[in-house]
């Protein structure tokens, strides 16, 4: 199983087709952050961020750094029109209140019924942190998890139940991973696209709960490449 | 009965009072908005066995890193105690500090709650998870939840952009976080800012926190651990 | 997939849709800040058998008076009916419309509960009174409390000072009142507002309301009862 | 029984006197309201409303009148300097979170315990209206009532147990009528001051439950006339 498969970018890529002219959307740690680099042009998109933005731009160029106007990475960013600034607790009615149009979140594990594990592997050194994950994951409208399909070592992050510690349970819609786009539904998963050069039953293999689809099934789009 | 004023001349007088074992919230996220002068001003202090909040525990030396250095907390209430906490992990690791980890958002809600009267409120988030073991469960309107607290302090320390001499407070961008939540919910609100105007010069339309939540004041040049 | 402005021209358009049964919140305190043009449009709509809340129930024909008189409104939550909503008064007394009475920080708190995502609260306000009547109580810290559940609804109507075209706004003094915190807890938000101004003009430290809890806009002078 | 007792405004003017220099105070329906106008000179209270306003001046001129400016009262009001404008929410988290430092409200009855019924006389007719008053019950610092020490039909209104629908439950720390200052105390009803040409006999015979007072008890300030 050495053909190429999609790299954290063209994940990014591909996650970031997911979303809608002017949608409020947060993308956590990880590849969700790479996302906002490819939103289509002539769309636009209000970036959420836990510390109480909404209509986060691009990052600040070198040396305009305001560093009180950071996302939750830590990263200075930029304000586009309409942006505004409101308190912590504010941004969490916004996510936990189910006001976001779409959030994205990495992951470790997510189970065939949506559960989300993304903030801890087990047996980790430190106390870990939780962050704003869980208010994300439990009241986005849609939850997408952009992620490897597989881990470093080989296992199947996609299983049929969680044995890392939840995030949430029954809380992703979409998976983009660099094999596959797949839908959690009441009926289960739903294969909805496979990397360019990958069989359903390659993606399958990799996939421990089974993966639904009939008929041939799109390449992930092109221009994700 | 002569009204006090709130204004402290320096960092030192301000904490001066703050006794051994007191609660504490400290605002601040991402490297904005926190109260880095208080901090410094409380590690002089020197004041131990402190039981605080915050979304992290430090980076270095710096915002809440230099409180665990000099071994103040006993206790830390955090969502995100964050890798480059180097004295806190190495405390946590070895038994000697305690973490309640929170989710962010209800760790906003429980403070928010504490200042608005409320003790307690059912929560989605965390249904199923680690957060909520030891919690009592209840299904609403078909759904599963949490009975989460409300949590208070002591003090807060937090940082604001301006300040009036009443204690009106103006945040400036993502600075803001937590500071304004914090203000409701500790019984002393310290505030440290950059500048104090004249009561009355700031928009009353566009006041953050009402002085009414904030006790104490102090200018002083910002300081930020990037 | 092409955006749709959230700008209608006219108070009938913005309130076309709304059904027979619906459940409406509306805004306004003391004859400031109530969408009267939306509630003149929903009266020539005529939508009946609504379940509304709002802090008061009218003036004379004024704010949501009208629509006692039309008889649409079949239930209504609120803290205050008045005096002076002569046509709710009569109604309540053949008792043709059911009346929910809320103490006023807990109508607040509820409407804020659901836009935040909380099903449920223990609160201390009602205890031993009428209020406490049919809910849990639970004595917390010492305190007896009672459980009070979230209150949402399919509309907010509203009334804001200035909006830009994204849905932004900012509210004129203490014509704020309950408008901010209906926008976050309906489904659909319409607002009626004197002035719409280019997106970016708004300073994003002052916006009150993001235009994240907006669906409709319409501008239209302002109507007022005194 | 036909002496002379303190007139409505005059128990708002003795009432003003329990006003510190700096406080935040919120004045209910009828006597409470009236007292604004007797704040003694020299000091600044910060009136709140429950519609989202700290920091009212007095009522405004008329010509001058701006009603989006109203106080609960649907009055036109003034700003004093460093007031501020919230929302109805936010105004209730001052009230029921404790941060008000006194709270004055009118009353049908208080009880012995401090239980106070203002919102409702049983019987009356329409749907009544509890408006702000159990959140601020609940949640004042100090809670004063001001009210006529008995009804109008002459029924005593400090009784045992208050026999109409209560507003809150020993919530009360100080009665201030038209005959007396009483304070609510874990060991009952403690008669601070009689009015001018009362007796604390007079009073305790218009008063149900006992009243605790020892030696002399002073006059209702006389600034108060």
């Amino acid at each position: 199983m050495s053909k190429p498969r999609l790299t954290r970018e063209q994940i990014a890529q591909r996650a970031a087709l997911e979303l809608p002219d002017g949608a409020c959307v947060n993308l956590g740690w990880g590849i969700p952050n790479l996302t906002a680099a490819y939103v289509p042009k002539g769309i636009t998109i209000y970036f959420h961020s836990e510390n109480g933005i909404l209509g986060m731009g691009p990052r600040a160029k070198k040396g305009e750094e305001d560093f009180d106007l950071v996302d939750a990475m830590k990263v200075p960013v930029t304000l586009i029109p309409g942006a505004s600034f409101f308190a912590q607790e504010a941004a969490h009615v916004m996510t936990r209140g189910g006001h976001l149009d779409v959030c994205m979140l990495g992951g470790l594990q997510v189970s065939e019924k949506g559960d989300l594990a993304n903030w801890r592997v087990p047996g980790a050194k430190g106390a870990g942190g939780i962050g704003g994950a869980m208010d994300i994951a439990v009241g986005a409208r849609r939850l997408i998890v952009t992620m490897e399909h597989t881990s470093k070592d080989g296992a199947r992050k996609i299983v049929k139940r969680c044995d890392y510690p939840l995030t949430a349970v029954e809380c992703v819609d979409t998976i983009v991973t660099d094999l596959a786009v797949i839908d959690v539904t009441p009926d289960g998963l739903q294969l909805r696209e496979v990397a360019p050069g990958f069989t359903p039953e390659e993606v399958q293999a990799l996939t421990e709960p089974k993966l639904h689809y009939s008929g041939k099934v799109p390449e992930m789009l092109a221009s994700a490449r | 009965m002569t009204r006090k004023s709130k204004i402290f001349s320096t960092v030192d007088e301000i904490v001066a009072d703050i006794r051994d074992g007191a609660s504490i919230m400290f605002g601040g996220f991402g490297g904005a908005g926190f109260p880095n002068n208080l901090i410094q001003g409380l590690a002089r202090k020197g004041a131990k066995n402190l039981s605080v909040i915050s979304n992290n525990c430090g980076t270095g030396d710096g915002e809440l890193g230099i409180l665990f250095k000099n071994r103040q907390i006993r206790r830390v209430t955090a969502a995100f105690p964050g890798p480059g906490a180097t004295y806190f992990q190495e405390q946590f690791d070895k038994g000697e500090v305690e973490l309640e980890l929170v989710p962010q958002g209800i760790l906003c809600e429980r403070m928010r709650a504490h200042g608005a009267g409320i003790p307690a409120f059912f929560s989605p988030v965390g249904v199923g998870t680690d957060v909520a073991k030891g919690k009592e469960e209840r299904v609403i309107r078909g759904k599963r939840h949490i009975l989460e607290e409300s949590i208070g302090a002591d003090y807060a320390f937090i940082k604001a952009h301006r300040a009036d001499a009443l204690g009106n407070l103006v945040f400036r961008k993502g600075a803001r976080n937590f500071n304004p939540v914090m203000a409701t919910a500790a019984k002393t609100t310290l505030v440290e800012v950059e500048e104090i105007v004249e009561v009355g010069s700031l928009d009353p339309e566009a006041i953050v926190t009402p002085f009414i939540f904030v006790h104490r004041i102090v200018v002083v040049q910002g300081l930020r651990y990037v």
